[in-house]
């Protein structure tokens, strides 16, 4: 088992469990601001398991964007709502149990999948970048085979940004 | 000339057209008019073609195609043959005769073109009728003739008991009609054609079969079916009913449909359709019986009546029966022979008792009286019809009459030769009761009899007439002269002349003479010049519950209100019980059942998104935990 | 020739040109509908002219339109690799044969009286006139179609557009009633659908048990259509082997109990009456007289066109059945006390004369099936008329509460006294054609069963002359005398109807030309 | 930058858990920030099956990279949306408790 283990493994094992580490934290604190202090740890952890597969673009804008940006935003938008707010205590309702069920039994039924699944070697001999360095190659690919979906994402943001301007500006009276 | 005999029907078609258009405002004179002159030119026709026919025998039947049945072609047409050439010269002559004197009768009336559309249709519906050379046209004028009475029936809608009486005549023959249907049907699975010939030739060769139902029997089955139709319509027993009832239409209607044509029209069906019943002598015998039965029914119920019309129409009822007995036991030239002389002295009898009733405004007998001083000429001319229906000699109705009992006794039938003889003498009484009642004795009512007076010439001429008839008809098959209609049926053919004819049997008619004048003696002592104004009330208390059972007419509209309409009317509340009870609440449980169980999901719908979501995961959960089970994991 | 086809889309051009149209012009609207249903009926006629000349040029070589003489094909949409690699297409395709002419001509006829019958005050007439229209579309789609698919989408939009107009006016209850007909003939329609594809599918041989060749074909079984022409084609002779007999006996079943559902026969009648009862009298027209026999065409159609071997195999049990709703009907329409009710229930009466007729299943029955189709609906629409006319005068139609009518209303109680005797089957009126034919096909299949059904030639006599009786017979009542009775421009769609039913009783070799084609065309499928 | 060849299921397996608890925190959490970080959560984990199936298949790419991008930037236009339709509706109600948001009380 230990010959299989390479740095890039444990290292591996070491950010999942950070990972769920936090995701457990997530779930169970009850303060809102401390949650979105545990997510941020989540969306580092992803970031650097993106780093770890070879995707460093991919690893570079999670943390742009997740953790930086969407973090931090969200920390914004607690501050700006009632910061205080707290998570009742938990109370097992028909729907909680549900849901837990739900998501226990979907994850018991996923990981059984992934283990009863025999998974191809990953072809190692393949360059995924064709000789380019990974954003080099990202790039190209963006900017050739989906130009038209990166200009429309554009598109999407810019709406989404002018539609949360809107949305979140302090209505005047003559407005009602 | 028989080539024109569509003439015939069609002109007073055309004066119903004529008078449709016209509608309700066209002025009397124009309504009668129009209507009395196509009849007289229908009558003249008519007796064109009755000449044409003595000479030349039957002709046609000329047809035009009707319909496509699969492989099968129905026609439609007319033929000529001497049984209706008799037939359309007895119709269009007494329907001219009524429909002049309805202008006088209905004058006034403000449905009075209305009433001459509807005179004209029936003319025209009974017309066709008897010159129908199938039974499928037969049956449609038989029911347009029924519709025609139905309509005039309740001529004047607005009285209730025209209104009852309308839709009973309709219903009752109905039940008779659908029996003609049937056998008709079945006459055409069995030959495979409506056509006479084609039928007759097949019933006389006995060889037809229906698969469930051959030979003797289909034959048997066949006849009583078209019997029963012409049950309803003549108005036999155990269907008689109607007719007596119809009586609450117009008089003149009365005389021309529920005496002298409509109601004869079961008469001529079996007439006309005798082949068939001479291969079935159990049809035969039915036939003969139930003539028998309603002649004295009749007979014994027209006794007591009080209403001056009803009491013509038990008589007409009986009549028929005579007809019937005539042809059941195998008199078929006296049956038709009767039905002629029948038509004459029966219609005169009812526009005889229309004038009267023009004249008092009554038809209750006993609100009469005395009436002869007033009105000599319809005294008269009752006379000669009531001496006619009582048969005396010579009258139109002794002849037909005699040789109908002369057949029933030399045919080997004593018990129906008893009856008719006991009906013939009930008959002699009641029509002279009427007589004494109405003409004779001091007036009832006063101040009724103060203003009586004769109507004018269209209404006494159409008397004189049919009294001229009533006198002399029954020659045209006397000994003096040599049998004539007999020959004239028979002409084409002597040695297969239908049925049963003999020569007079001068005891026989002696003993029916004298039998008549009893029953007019008897009436005489009764009703004639009462010393004392109560005899009849004492006669009738005499008799007690004989004269209940009779004045009663034997209770069978109660018994057959009982029994068909109670029972029908049970039947259709308890289907409406179950169709609103059972079926549609079954239909409503279904319904509430599905509502209740939408309000018990309605509460799954709490409108909390997170709520659904869940249900949705596990929906996914289940899914997808399905589609593994069934692949078996990925391998 | 496109004449089938135009007379589905020119109903629905009016009633796209009557949304465009602003609602309170009620009398365009009231032209727009007129002026659809007259050219449809005048597609009619002229299709009606060249039917003779259609039928003698036989049929195209198109198996889809096999036997059809006045066919118009449009493509609609292929469904590919449907059934075992092959392509499906359905066609916007329409035929007239006798029985599709007929009533297509009758829907149009009776869209144009219904919409002449309308009163402004009673319906808003743009809905009315969209609505009616959208119908006649729709039922004409369903009795012209040559392909399954098209039927249904035909029997749907009839099926909806009958629901608005049901809603459209009349008492407070006429939404439940509305419901009820939509839920009960949505049932019908989903297991006529079943059946329909279930037969579809087993012509295909889709329940054999025979084993498929190397390429992957059944022996013996034709290709998967839709088109009922070529459907009828391939079952002609098609052995058991390929569709077996208890498939198509279960089919069969599915496609009567649909059959009687969306027809009312009794025990699923129950909606009919509902209906008629809270709608009024322009929306009972074209419910009674048209939307109904949609079912009944069914039947000669699919029941007789397709599955004949079924239909003389339980042909006893279609006998009881059309036999207990003659008596039913009969018997319920004594005990009501509504016209309304009555009239729905005396229609019922008469399908089930269709059935029993249609059980016998020689050339008399089945031609009397489809003049009773025919006879019913202007006879039942007629009748709505003159109940509807009345009732816009007395405010009910309650037998109780009217009486001497024809005093006041001479013209109406005329008319309605005609309508109720041609109902009642009198001679020389379409009704007693229609009877007639019927019983001479029964009597010749099961003399047993219509000695009993023959009753209700008695009983319907009953009901119609008592209601008459208390309805234009007796004394007048005080409240009604000031009445006024219908003028021309009120009356012309009784004048019509008039004279169309005679017309059909005096010369009936008319229509019969034209059904007889189909009648001969369903004896050949049977033989 | 190296390439580590860590197992295909363990990073699976990391993915669906993530999922699961993100699954379970937007279902179960009342606060509306809550559900949405959940959601983010989920997002993620698709992220990182998208990545690891990148150089999977037939066709191994940079395919699954560019999906992720496109993912993560449709999410923050999503996460911006919602947080504003988030900051309305708190300066209308005062809460965003999402039990207090219903509006479909039976």
């Amino acid at each position: 088992m230990l010959a299989y283990l390479n740095g890039g493994m444990v290292v591996f094992y070491l950010l999942s469990v950070c990972i769920l580490a936090c995701a457990v934290l997530l779930i169970n604190l009850r303060k809102v601001i401390y949650m979105a202090l545990a997510l941020g740890g989540i969306f580092l952890g992803c970031a650097a398991v993106y780093f770890l597969v070879g995707a460093e673009f991919v690893g570079v804008a999670q943390l742009l964007v997740y953790a930086g940006a969407i973090t931090i935003l969200i920390m914004f938008a607690i501050m700006l709502t009632n910061h205080e707010a707290m998570e009742p205590a938990l109370r097992w309702t028909w729907r909680q149990v549900a849901a837990a069920a739900a998501a226990v039994l979907l994850c018991a039924v996923l990981l059984w999948t992934i283990r009863s699944t025999v998974w191809p070697p990953s072809p190692a001999d393949v360059d995924l970048n064709q000789g380019n360095s990974n954003p080099v190659a990202v790039g190209i690919m963006l900017f050739r085979d989906y130009a038209v979906p990166f200009e429309l994402v554009s598109l999407l943001l810019i709406v989404g940004l002018v539609g949360a301007v809107i949305l979140a500006r302090e209505r005047k009276e003559e407005d009602e | 000339m028989v080539a024109y005999a569509w003439l015939v029907p069609l002109l007073p078609l055309a004066a119903y057209v004529f008078l449709l258009v016209l509608g309700r405002r066209a002025p009397e004179g124009v309504a009668a008019g129009v209507s009395v002159v196509c009849s007289l030119a229908s009558f003249l026709v008519s007796a064109a073609v009755f000449r044409a026919a003595a000479s030349q025998g039957p002709v046609g039947p000329y047809l035009f195609h009707w319909l496509t049945l699969g492989s099968a072609s129905i026609s439609f047409g007319f033929e000529v043959t001497r049984l209706n050439a008799l037939m359309i010269l007895v119709v269009s002559l007494v329907s001219t005769l009524v429909l002049l004197y309805s202008a006088g009768y209905m004058h006034g009336d403000e449905r009075f073109p209305v009433f001459y559309q509807y005179l004209n249709l029936f003319v025209f519906s009974m017309l066709a009728l008897v010159l129908s050379p199938n039974l499928l046209q037969l049956y449609i004028f038989w029911e347009m003739v029924g519709l025609c009475s139905y309509l005039l029936v309740g001529f004047w809608y607005f009285k209730p008991e025209a209104a009852l009486a309308a839709k009973k005549s309709f219903i009752v023959t109905r039940i008779g009609d659908t029996g003609l249907l049937i056998g008709i049907v079945l006459l055409y699975w069995a030959s495979g054609s409506f056509d006479y010939s084609t039928v007759f030739a097949a019933a006389g060769a006995g060889q037809w079969s229906l698969g469930w139902v051959s030979g003797q029997e289909l034959t048997t089955l066949c006849a009583l079916l078209v019997f029963l139709g012409a049950v309803g319509k003549s108005a036999q027993f155990p269907l008689h009913v109607w007719l007596p009832d119809a009586m609450e239409g117009p008089t003149p209607v009365s005389a021309l449909i529920h005496a002298a044509t409509m109601v004869a029209a079961g008469v001529y069906l079996v007439a006309r359709c005798y082949p068939l019943f001479q291969a079935s002598p159990g049809a035969l015998a039915t036939v003969a019986w139930i003539g028998a039965i309603t002649a004295l029914l009749a007979a014994l119920i027209a006794l007591t009546q009080r209403d001056i019309k009803r009491v013509i129409a038990y008589s007409t009822v009986s009549q028929l029966g005579y007809m019937m007995l005539a042809l059941g036991v195998g008199a078929y030239a006296y049956g038709v022979f009767h039905l002629m002389t029948h038509a004459f002295f029966k219609a005169l009898l009812f526009l005889a008792a229309g004038s009267v009733i023009h004249a008092v405004d009554t038809q209750d007998l006993f609100e009469m009286g005395g009436l002869y001083r007033k009105l000599p000429l319809t005294a008269w001319t009752f006379l000669a019809g009531a001496l006619a229906l009582a048969g005396v000699v010579p009258f139109a109705g002794f002849w037909s009459k005699d040789d109908i009992l002369a057949a029933a006794l030399n045919t080997g039938h004593p018990v129906l030769w008893g009856m008719l003889l006991l009906a013939a003498f009930c008959t002699a009484f009641y029509i002279f009761r009427v007589y004494f009642l109405v003409f004779t004795g001091a007036p009832r009512q006063p101040e009724r009899w103060q203003h009586a007076h004769e109507g004018s010439w269209v209404m006494t001429l159409p008397l004189l007439v049919l009294a001229a008839m009533a006198t002399i008809a029954g020659f045209f098959n006397s000994p003096l002269n040599g049998d004539g209609l007999e020959h004239f049926l028979f002409a084409d053919s002597p040695q297969h002349q239908i049925g049963y004819t003999a020569p007079e049997n001068v005891p026989l008619m002696l003993l029916s003479l004298l039998v008549a004048l009893l029953g007019i003696g008897l009436a005489a002592a009764v009703y004639w010049r009462p010393r004392q104004s109560q005899r009849p009330e004492r006669w009738a208390r005499a008799w007690g519950p004989f004269y209940t059972l009779s004045y009663r007419k034997f209770y069978l509209d109660e018994v057959y209100y009982a029994a068909l309409v109670y029972t029908g009317k049970g039947i259709a509340a308890v289907v409406d019980w179950i169709d609103r009870y059972v079926i549609d609440a079954l239909v409503r449980v279904v319904g509430r059942l599905v509502y209740s169980v939408s309000v018990l999901l309605k509460f799954s719908q709490t409108g909390q998104v997170q709520a659904y979501s869940t249900v949705a995961a596990l929906g996914v959960l289940v899914l997808v935990a399905w589609a593994m089970l069934r692949a078996g994991g990925v391998h | 020739m496109g004449l089938a086809l135009w007379m589905v889309l020119v109903p629905v051009l009016a009633a796209f040109v009557c949304v465009l149209v602003p609602a309170r012009q009620a009398c365009v609207q009231r032209g727009l509908a007129l002026a659809g249903s007259v050219i449809t009926l005048l597609l009619a006629l002229l299709a009606w002219l060249r039917f003779p000349g259609a039928v003698q040029a036989g049929g195209g070589a198109n198996p889809a339109a096999a036997g059809v003489p006045l066919v118009s094909h449009l493509p609609w949409f292929t469904l590919p690799g449907l059934w075992q690699q092959q392509d499906v297409t359905v066609g916007l395709s329409f035929g007239l044969d006798g029985l599709s002419l007929t009533l297509a001509g009758l829907t149009a006829l009776l869209a144009l009286l219904a919409a002449a019958a309308v009163r402004p005050e009673e319906a808003e007439m743009r809905r009315f006139a969209l609505w009616s229209q959208l119908a006649a579309a729709g039922a004409i789609a369903a009795f012209t179609a040559l392909d399954v698919l098209t039927f249904f989408a035909g029997l749907e939009l009839s099926l909806f557009a009958g629901f608005f107009l049901i809603d459209l006016s009349g008492d407070p209850q006429r939404r439940a009633a509305a419901v009820k007909y939509l839920l009960y003939r949505g049932l019908a329609s989903v297991l006529l659908l079943l059946a329909l594809f279930g037969i579809a599918y087993g012509v295909a041989g889709g329940y054999s048990s025979l084993q498929p060749d190397a390429n992957g074909n059944l022996p013996g079984a034709p290709a998967f259509t839709l088109a009922w022409p070529a459907l009828q084609h391939n079952l002609h002779g098609l052995s058991t082997a390929v569709f077996p007999d208890h498939a198509r006996a279960v089919l069969f079943w599915v496609l009567l109990l649909g059959i009687l559902v969306e027809e009312a026969f009794v025990p699923f009648h129950t909606w009919l009456p509902t209906a008629h009862e809270h709608t009024s009298a322009p929306v009972s027209m074209l419910l009674g007289g048209v939307l109904t026999k949609t079912g009944a065409y069914a039947l000669l159609r699919f029941g007789a066109g397709l599955l004949p071997d079924q239909l003389q195999h339980f042909a006893t049990w279609v006998a009881v059945l059309g036999t207990i709703n003659i008596l039913y009907g009969a018997f319920a329409a004594w005990a009501q006390r509504d016209w309304r009710r009555l009239i729905a229930f005396g229609s019922i009466s008469h399908m089930g004369l269709v059935l029993l007729a249609t059980a016998a299943g020689n050339a008399a029955g089945l031609q009397g099936a489809m003049f009773m189709m025919v006879s019913s609906g202007l006879l039942t629409a007629f009748l709505f008329f003159l109940a509807g006319a009345v009732q816009a005068r007395t405010q009910t139609a309650e037998l109780g509460r009217l009486g001497g009518l024809s005093r006041p209303l001479p013209l109406l109680s005329g008319f309605w006294l005609v309508a109720a005797l041609g109902a009642l089957g009198l001679p020389l009126t379409s009704g007693f054609v229609s009877e007639i034919q019927s019983f001479i096909g029964s009597f010749h299949r099961f003399p047993a069963i219509s000695f009993v059904a023959a009753l209700g030639l008695i009983l319907s006599a009953v009901y119609l002359l008592y209601a008459i009786q208390q309805t234009t017979f007796g004394p007048l009542r005080p409240e009604y005398a000031s009445l006024a009775d219908a003028q021309a421009r009120e009356l012309w769609p009784a004048v019509v109807l008039t004279a169309v039913v005679l017309w059909v009783g005096v010369y009936p070799n008319g229509l019969g030309q034209v059904l007889g084609q189909t009648v001969q065309q369903l004896l050949q499928m049977g033989g | 930058m190296a390439y580590f060849p860590i197992p295909t299921g363990s990073l699976l397996a990391l993915g669906a858990i993530l999922f699961c608890i993100g699954l379970y925190g937007a279902l179960t959490k009342r606060n509306l920030i809550i559900v949405l970080v959940s959601v983010e959560l989920m997002l993620n984990a698709a992220n990182i099956n998208l990545v690891v199936f990148s150089r999977l298949g037939l066709n191994p790419g940079l395919n699954g990279q560019v999906f992720a991008l496109f993912t993560i930037t449709v999410a923050a236009a999503e996460i911006a949306v919602g947080l504003a339709l988030l900051l309305a509706v708190f300066r209308l109600r005062k809460t965003s408790d999402v039990n207090d948001l219903n509006e479909n009380k039976n």
